[in-house]
């Protein structure tokens, strides 16, 4: 029974898609109204999957599996203890940005693009639900793709300049990822670790270990957005559409992380200088992302930078397994509960900036403010929140844990000073920007709500349930002030902020801060510049090949007998011909001929 | 050096020289007339060879009789060609590309 | 010809028929006239779903180890032999396969042209080659069926009769027959030394005496005999009139690229390095590091190029020279897996670049678009030639689930069991060419947005065009899902390789 | 008729009595009496071969005379390929002439010549013994000059210029003959053969002549210049004549002396071997020079002779390996057939294309807007042949040169076939493109002056083909090569 809802759930999608595509060959009109009704049905397409990990899996029974022995190399999915909870927060997003964008009844002003959306989406929730649970290198690697060049759809859908620009750095550093997942991919392959579940112990053993780790790390690091590698997810977010980068932030971006707890011989061999250095680049990344993202004038911009500074959490927690191979069970289960908890928390705000345009002025105003306040507590980490719960966990499994001698679990409640910061900042922008006529409460509410209500809910059960060696914080005194005086800090900093500003003490890029002092997605400006110089020498280069081509050619024809030489070869031929020309020829030759045969023995 | 031999020399030297005139004369009348003298110098090689045994061996004079009979035969086309060959040559507008087969 | 000469085990004309299927009908056509378009086609039609029909007959058979046999005197002490193996199905499955839709899409594509006639009877007579080459059972059969492809193909790259055209076919000549000399002057020197050479799977006995007594001549030999077929599998000195004989009609580009000649000079290189001197005695004489070397330059070089040329159709030439040798690295890098990968690559290569080669062709004949700038929007007004061409586009870069990224993973593996690692750095590189020339062109395909006196309507190609287009792209994607299916390409390529590598 | 060597008779005597009936007759029935003669005397000759190749050479003495007067007629297997050769040639280029008057130069002692010219060949083939060589060859010389003369005004010059080098030659060649009967006391082919290896007599002078008389008449290289304009400016038939069958009764009357009469010599077998190289690149040199159609052919005449000068050296290179021979001798015999039908071809198509548009100058042809299809195609499939591609004898010929060449341990010899191949490739290529192109300027196209009959159109294609069938015939042709091949020098 699991495995065919496991179909169901794979097969779906893909059949929405291709019904979608293969709409477009009919009449304009009878296409359009296909394609509307398609759309229709796309957001059921989470539910089976959301099925699927509800299944009473208790008792040891085997977990829903699905395998397809004929396909490729073989390919078979399991939805394993890690996928359960990843998958069932990756589908409610899904289902909620689907029904974000298809069941509003005024259709939003893309119109036809819809379709476009909607197929790109699906195929993004296949992809992102596969590699979750792909029990096999090959199929992991099939499904990553698969979602990777979906997502580039979803970034370049509005065709500005800005989206295609955008689509071109994320398709160059997706397709880089890709490349070095390959090569990693077959390198564990070939240490024998074909099935996902044996991989890690493969790695381990394999004499190409540091390449792996290396590959892996650049490879999924594109993904998680990691310090060097983030550069894409700052320009991909304003481009896409709101749906489309709460899916992206929310689930996509988890991707990474599920690699690197698939791969990365956690709990194997003890990697110190790997370990040390992800957390290191982790710990940089999510604090230089706050000053930056503060610095931005577009509330999008600000939520994406606030996304690389949680997976720069998320990636320490990780880096902490990899270097200290006893935690690696506990950061592995709070890796998982982190990601559930940033999925909903920062899904819901991104779902929450259309959702406050339409409904922020109308009577669902107080309702919009209150879920977006919650969801912003959550992500910082306020107590109660689904934050506290991803936070306690990843405190407590990196106890005790010291890097270049500052202890971990100081360090990583800033993080959440940092991201009370820019939330601050969001709400100061969402606050100011001008809201859009009132709408009467549709789908693309109830969908944040849903989003909202569930990012509440289901992070605790699921921890409880799902994931043994995560704990829950208790309701005591002490770990309800150790998770809310970071939040009080980054208020106290804030408010000192905004009094400076106030009274004009600050310059004025720091006071109005209008995104020109440091542009979206930093370090790829000076990159592109780089790029660009590079191919102006290359075209230089070609050019100057050409010229020196086109004179090595005019020399070769000046070279060539001209015509005066040519009327010379054809009477010396002439003479050659005439009778007594080839008379003398053939005396000279008897005369030789004779004289070598009178010589010869 | 016996007669024989002495004959067999001048034949062959007859024969040679009549070569090389035929081989680089430019005028044809003079390369047809060295063709007879050839022809003769050929001819006196086999008579010369004949005359080795006595009586002189008949089947070589059936050579030379053949031999005289082609000469005569090519000497007669040889001068009719001739003939057609300078009227072609002096009558203009023939494209006589091949000429006095002095062509490439 | 009773009914025990088509029996399918020992001596039977089954390999003869093959041939004939082509060349027959070939022949027939000279002889139509230009408007005899009905005739012409039934013709042509029949002999190609004839010997589709033929080779799916052959497949499980010679699979369980059948090997029909044709063999003839044909010079002194020496036979032509035409034998059925799987390798020689591989190849002529694809060359049938291909054979039937491009002679769909050139009946179309022709329509408006004359010299129709000779087209299609040129065009069977290639085919007819091909095959011949495919079923060739030694050394001097070989030789004899790949000099005929190339007198076949000089009239198809002159079709157009153009100067240009004239100018492309006379350089293709004059390549491929110095290819020719080479060729022949091998397999004299193999022949004459070590008796007539029959293609035996783990490499011909005759030849490893040979190679032992004098291995300086083995090695002189090897070298000819590669540089001869190197022509036409366009390794990287001798690729020249590869993308210069793009002038030809999208048909006969299709051909050269995909179905024949191309294929043929690999494909003449994997006979060499595996049915005559067998893979130990190759590394033994050390003749297959520079091939290996020798490959992975011209993958480079291809992809190198093929970045910089903005005309199509010369861009998908560069990305053939190098794709083509992806299949001389498999077999040169000696491990069962990379032969394998090679051996399936030849396949996949053939149906992914011929999609290419006909979505091009509906391009340019359509919509008078030929170079990758020109694209720009063309996915709205024909978005089934241009989801066509995007499953080419991604399969050469090897992304599953299309074919391409079946043999690039086979490859892959095959690199680091032979202990490589660097191979698979050359592939992975290749691959990131590729990309960096095929993803701005898809791009630019469906989200660039067109030139504004560009026409907005849908305007599909003919059914003519199109159906041959779309069953290449799904081949293509199929031949990469069902990779693990009995008899697919992959299933017959590991077959083989099994057989090359004992143990 | 059932007794063969009463055909060794018909098939000389045949063409003879023709040579008179034609030489009678009126016009009107010159073409279907040339017909049916041709016709008559190809079957002859093809029931000999086909006899000569199942059991063995045959011989008859004329009349019943005895040697050392009468005439004996012996054909062993290499006569019985020219003989063939030359039946199959003759009645395509029979039919041929028979359709179109502009190809026998529109004169009515077109026949009565080329049946001499036929008879003078056949004798030459089945001649046993050295003097009826020498006067059959004759027959042919003289005949072939009065053919070349048909060409009217610009044939004259060459007409005469080859008179010279036929004269020049048999005179020399009388004389080798005259000098082998004095030391071999017979004129009996075998019989001189035997006496003059036994008497170890020093033969060296002797094949000196005999390579210069019959190198004149062969046109091989630094002797070659005559050749070109004589088979330029002749007419269709003539040319097409001359080139594949004439030039080749040389090369016969060589062999049989070289092989037969003196025996091998090494030195003089390397000298021909580098003439013959020499001749393939010049030759091709040469016609890859040429601007009009007619020449370029003849000139690859003088190129493909000197692939036949290859047999020499491989054979005294040999030194006895059966298999080398073997090879030498079938490809020498495969190079002989296929360059003869397929130059016979190619010099017809060059003429139907002259007589329909008037002009054979390749810059002009430029012009033609639709070149008549079957002729492009006899020229194409002509220089499959001629290039020596697969599956045509062009490259079984080749390729058992190459062998041979390989097999004796001499490579050098195998870059004659090789490099040559490439050479006719580029020179045969040059009219073609000119025909497959479409004509640039449409202003000017070419109008077709005279309308050509099916059979005109079609004959070139026919002679092409058979070289291309014959290429897959296998060892047949090496067999019938080497029936009753030579006592020292053969297999």
């Amino acid at each position: 029974m699991s495995t065919a809802l496991f179909a169901l759930a794979l097969l779906y999608p893909l059949a929405l898609t291709g019904a979608l595509a293969l709409s477009g060959t009919a009449s304009p009109r009878r296409a359009a109204a296909a394609r509307r009704l398609l759309v229709r049905c796309a957001p059921p397409a989470a539910v089976p999957f959301v099925l699927l990990t509800l299944l009473p899996s208790a008792g040891g029974a085997q977990p829903p599996a699905l395998a397809l022995p004929w396909m490729l190399f073989g390919t078979s999915w399991e939805l394993d203890g890690l996928a359960r909870p990843l998958v069932l927060a990756g589908a409610l997003l899904y289902g909620a940005a689907l029904a974000a964008t298809a069941w509003p009844r005024p259709a939003p002003e893309e119109g036809a693009g819809s379709a476009g959306l909607t197929a790109f989406l699906l195929v993004s929730l296949v992809g992102n639900m596969g590699v979750c649970t792909a029990a096999d290198a090959v199929t992991f690697y099939l499904c990553f793709a698969l979602m990777s060049f979906a997502a580039y759809g979803l970034v370049v859908h509005h065709r500005t300049r800005e989206a295609r620009r955008a689509g071109r750095v994320y398709l160059v550093l997706a397709v880089a990822s890709e490349t070095a997942l390959l090569a990693a991919l077959l390198l564990v392959v070939s240490a024998g670790g074909v099935r996902l579940a044996d991989a890690p112990a493969a790695v381990a053993g394999s004499e190409h270990l540091h390449w792996i780790v290396g590959l892996l790390l650049a490879g999924f690091g594109v993904k998680a957005g990691t310090l060097p590698l983030h550069v894409w997810l700052p320009l991909a977010h304003p481009a896409a559409p709101a749906a489309a980068s709460a899916v992206l932030s929310g689930a996509m971006v988890k991707a990474g992380i599920v690699g690197w707890l698939r791969f990365l011989p956690l709990g194997e061999v003890a990697l110190e200088g790997w370990g040390t250095a992800l957390v290191l680049l982790a710990l940089a990344g999510a604090f230089l992302a706050v000053p930056v993202g503060d610095l931005q004038r577009d509330p999008k911009v600000v939520l994406a930078y606030s996304t690389i500074s949680q997976m720069g959490f998320l990636a320490s927690v990780v880096g902490v397994a990899l270097a200290v191979p006893e935690l690696a069970e506990a950061c592995a289960g709070a890796a998982v509960v982190y990601s559930v908890h940033h999925g909903f928390a920062k899904g819901a705000l991104f779902l929450g900036v259309p959702v406050w345009k339409h409904f922020g002025s109308a009577r669902t105003a107080p309702l919009v403010v209150v879920g977006m306040a919650g969801a912003a507590l959550a992500v910082a980490g306020a107590p109660l929140s689904s934050g506290a719960v991803g936070k306690y966990a990843a405190k407590h499994a990196v106890e005790g844990v010291t890097v270049l001698g500052a202890d971990l679990t100081q360090l990583l409640p800033l993080v959440a000073t940092g991201s009370t910061l820019l939330l601050l900042r969001f709400g100061v922008l969402l606050a100011r920007a001008d809201l859009g006529p009132g709408h009467r409460p549709d789908a693309e509410l109830w969908a944040w709500l849903l989003v909202v209500a569930t990012g509440i809910a289901v992070p605790w059960s699921l921890t409880r349930r799902w994931v043994p060696s995560a704990d829950l914080p208790g309701l005591e005194l002490v770990t309800l002030w150790d998770a809310s005086w970071p939040i009080l800090l980054g208020l106290v900093i804030g408010a000192a902020w905004w009094a400076l500003s106030a009274r004009e003490a600050l310059p004025s890029w720091a006071a109005h801060p209008d995104g020109r002092a440091v542009s979206p997605g930093d370090l790829v400006v000076p990159e592109e510049a780089l790029l660009r110089r590079a191919r102006r020498w290359a075209a230089g280069t070609q050019e100057r090949g050409a010229r020196s081509r086109a004179a090595a050619a005019e020399a070769a024809r000046r070279l060539r007998p001209g015509p005066r030489e040519l009327d010379a070869a054809r009477s010396a031929v002439r003479a050659v011909h005439s009778w007594s020309g080839s008379g003398a020829v053939l005396l000279a030759l008897v005369a030789l001929v004779v004289l070598a045969l009178a010589v010869a023995p | 050096m016996s007669t024989l031999e002495w004959y067999l020399w001048v034949a062959a030297a007859l024969l040679g020289l009549a070569c090389v005139r035929l081989l680089l004369a430019r005028d044809p009348l003079v390369r047809l007339i060295a063709i007879n003298v050839a022809g003769s110098g050929s001819l006196l090689v086999l008579v010369a060879l004949a005359a080795r045994t006595d009586p002189p061996d008949p089947v070589l004079h059936a050579l030379v009789l053949t031999g005289i009979v082609i000469t005569v035969a090519f000497t007669g086309v040889g001068l009719v060609l001739l003939r057609r060959a300078e009227e072609a040559a002096e009558a203009p507008g023939e494209d006589g590309a091949a000429g006095n087969g002095e062509g490439p | 010809m009773s009914a025990a000469d088509f029996s399918l085990a020992g001596p039977s004309a089954v390999p003869l028929v093959m041939v004939l299927v082509s060349l027959v009908p070939g022949t027939l056509i000279f002889f139509l006239g230009e408007d005899q378009v009905r005739l012409r086609s039934a013709l042509n039609l029949s002999a190609a779903v004839a010997k589709l029909g033929l080779v799916a007959l052959l497949v499980p058979a010679v699979v369980d180890g059948a090997r029909p046999e044709w063999r003839a005197p044909l010079y002194p002490g020496v036979d032509l032999v035409l034998r059925a193996e799987p390798l020689s199905l591989l190849f002529a499955g694809l060359s049938a396969v291909l054979w039937l839709l491009t002679t769909v899409y050139a009946i179309g594509y022709l329509e408006r042209y004359s010299h129709r006639s000779r087209f299609f009877g040129f065009f069977s007579l290639c085919v007819a080659a091909t095959v011949g080459i495919s079923f060739s059972g030694n050394l001097v059969t070989f030789l004899v069926f790949f000099e005929l492809l190339t007198v076949t193909t000089y009239p198809l790259v002159a079709h157009w009769g153009t100067a240009e055209a004239v100018r492309a076919a006379r350089l293709y000549l004059f390549y491929t027959l110095s290819g020719g000399m080479s060729l022949l002057a091998g397999v004299a020197l193999l022949t004459s030394r070590a008796g007539s050479v029959d293609f035996e799977a783990g490499g011909a006995g005759a030849v490893r005496r040979f190679a032992e007594e004098s291995p300086g001549t083995a090695v002189v030999a090897f070298g000819l005999l590669v540089a001869g077929l190197g022509v036409k599998a366009a390794l990287f000195p001798l690729h020249g009139w590869l993308p210069r004989a793009m002038v030809a009609p999208a048909p006969v580009s299709a051909l050269l690229h995909a179905v024949a000649v191309v294929k043929a000079g690999v494909f003449g290189i994997v006979r060499v390095v595996h049915d005559v001197y067998g893979v130990e005695l190759a590394r033994a004489l050390g003749v297959l590091a520079p091939l290996l070397a020798l490959a992975c330059v011209t993958v480079v070089y291809g992809s190198v190029l093929a970045l910089r040329q903005d005309d199509l159709k010369r861009r998908l030439a560069y990305s053939t020279v190098s794709q083509v040798s992806y299949v001389t690295l498999g077999i040169a890098m000696f491990s069962e897996a990379g032969a394998a990968g090679g051996l399936v690559h030849l396949v996949h290569q053939g149906l992914m670049k011929i999609t290419l080669f006909f979505c091009a062709g509906i391009f340019a004949e359509l919509l008078g678009v030929k170079t990758v700038s020109g694209l720009a929007g063309v996915g709205r007004r024909m978005p089934l030639t241009a989801a066509a061409f995007t499953v080419g586009a991604l399969g050469m870069i090897g992304l599953p689930p299309v074919a391409g990224f079946v043999s690039k993973w086979q490859l892959g593996q095959g690199a680091l069991d032979a202990g490589r690692p660097e191979l698979l750095g050359v592939l992975l590189l290749s691959a990131l060419l590729n990309a960096a020339y095929f993803l701005p062109a898809v791009c630019a395909l469906w989200f660039g947005d067109p030139a504004d006196d560009a026409p907005e309507h849908r305007e599909e190609a003919p059914a003519a065009l199109l159906v041959p287009t779309l069953t290449t792209a799904l081949l293509s994607v199929a031949a990469g899902v069902a990779a693990g299916l009995p008899y697919s390409p992959l299933w017959m390529s590991q077959l083989i390789a099994d057989g090359v590598y004992p143990g | 008729m059932n007794d063969p060597s009463a055909l060794l008779g018909l098939v000389v005597l045949g063409p003879l009595a023709l040579v008179l009936v034609t030489g009678v007759l009126p016009e009107r029935w010159l073409p279907p009496v040339g017909l049916a003669g041709a016709a008559g005397t190809s079957a002859a000759a093809l029931v000999l071969a086909a006899h000569v190749g199942r059991s063995g050479p045959v011989g008859h003495d004329l009349a019943g005379w005895g040697p050392p007067l009468g005439i004996v007629l012996r054909a062993d297997g290499l006569s019985a390929l020219f003989l063939a050769l030359t039946a199959l040639v003759g009645a395509g280029v029979t039919v041929y002439a028979a359709s179109d008057r502009a190809a026998t130069g529109d004169h009515p002692r077109f026949w009565p010549l080329w049946f001499a010219v036929w008879a003078g060949l056949d004798a030459v083939y089945v001649a046993g013994d050295l003097f009826n060589t020498y006067v059959a060859l004759e027959v042919v010389g003289l005949a072939a000059v009065g053919l070349v003369a048909l060409g009217g005004g610009p044939a004259w010059g060459p007409a005469l210029r080859y008179l010279f080098v036929a004269v020049l030659g048999s005179t020399l060649l009388l004389v080798a003959v005259a000098l082998v009967y004095a030391q071999a006391g017979t004129l009996e082919l075998l019989a001189a053969g035997e006496r003059l290896a036994s008497s170890g007599w020093d033969s060296r002078w002797a094949a000196v002549l005999v390579v210069v008389a019959l190198g004149l008449k062969a046109a091989l290289v630094p002797m070659h210049a005559w050749l070109p304009p004589a088979h330029g400016s002749a007419p269709t038939a003539v040319s097409a004549v001359l080139s594949a069958l004439v030039v080749k009764a040389a090369f016969f009357v060589l062999v049989r002396m070289w092989f037969w009469v003196l025996g091998p010599e090494p030195v003089l077998a390397v000298v021909l071997g580098l003439l013959g190289a020499l001749a393939v690149l010049w030759g091709g040199v040469l016609a890859l020079a040429q601007r009009h159609l007619k020449q370029v052919v003849a000139y690859s005449t003088v190129a493909q002779m000197g692939y036949l000068f290859l047999l020499f050296p491989l054979t005294s290179a040999a030194a006895g390996d059966p298999e080398v021979l073997r090879a030498a001798w079938g490809g020498t015999a495969a190079l002989v057939v296929g360059h003869g039908f397929a130059k016979a071809s190619l010099f017809l198509s060059a003429g139907t294309l002259k007589s329909v548009y008037g002009t054979d100058s390749l810059s002009e042809l430029a012009r033609v807007v639709r070149p008549l299809p079957s002729v492009v195609m006899g020229m194409g499939v002509a220089a499959v042949t001629l290039a020596g591609l697969p599956p045509s004898l062009g490259f079984a010929g080749k390729w058992q040169l190459v062998v041979a060449s390989v097999g004796s341990g001499q490579w050098g010899w195998a870059a004659v076939p090789i490099g040559g191949g490439l050479l006719s490739a580029a020179y045969l290529l040059k009219p073609l493109t000119v025909m497959l192109r479409e004509p640039q300027d449409r202003a000017r196209p070419l109008p077709e002056s005279r309308s050509a009959s099916l059979r005109v159109r079609y004959a070139p294609l026919l002679l092409a083909l058979v070289p291309l069938v014959l290429g897959l015939a296998g060892p047949a042709l090496p067999d019938l090569a080497t029936t009753g091949g030579p006592p020292g020098g053969g297999p």
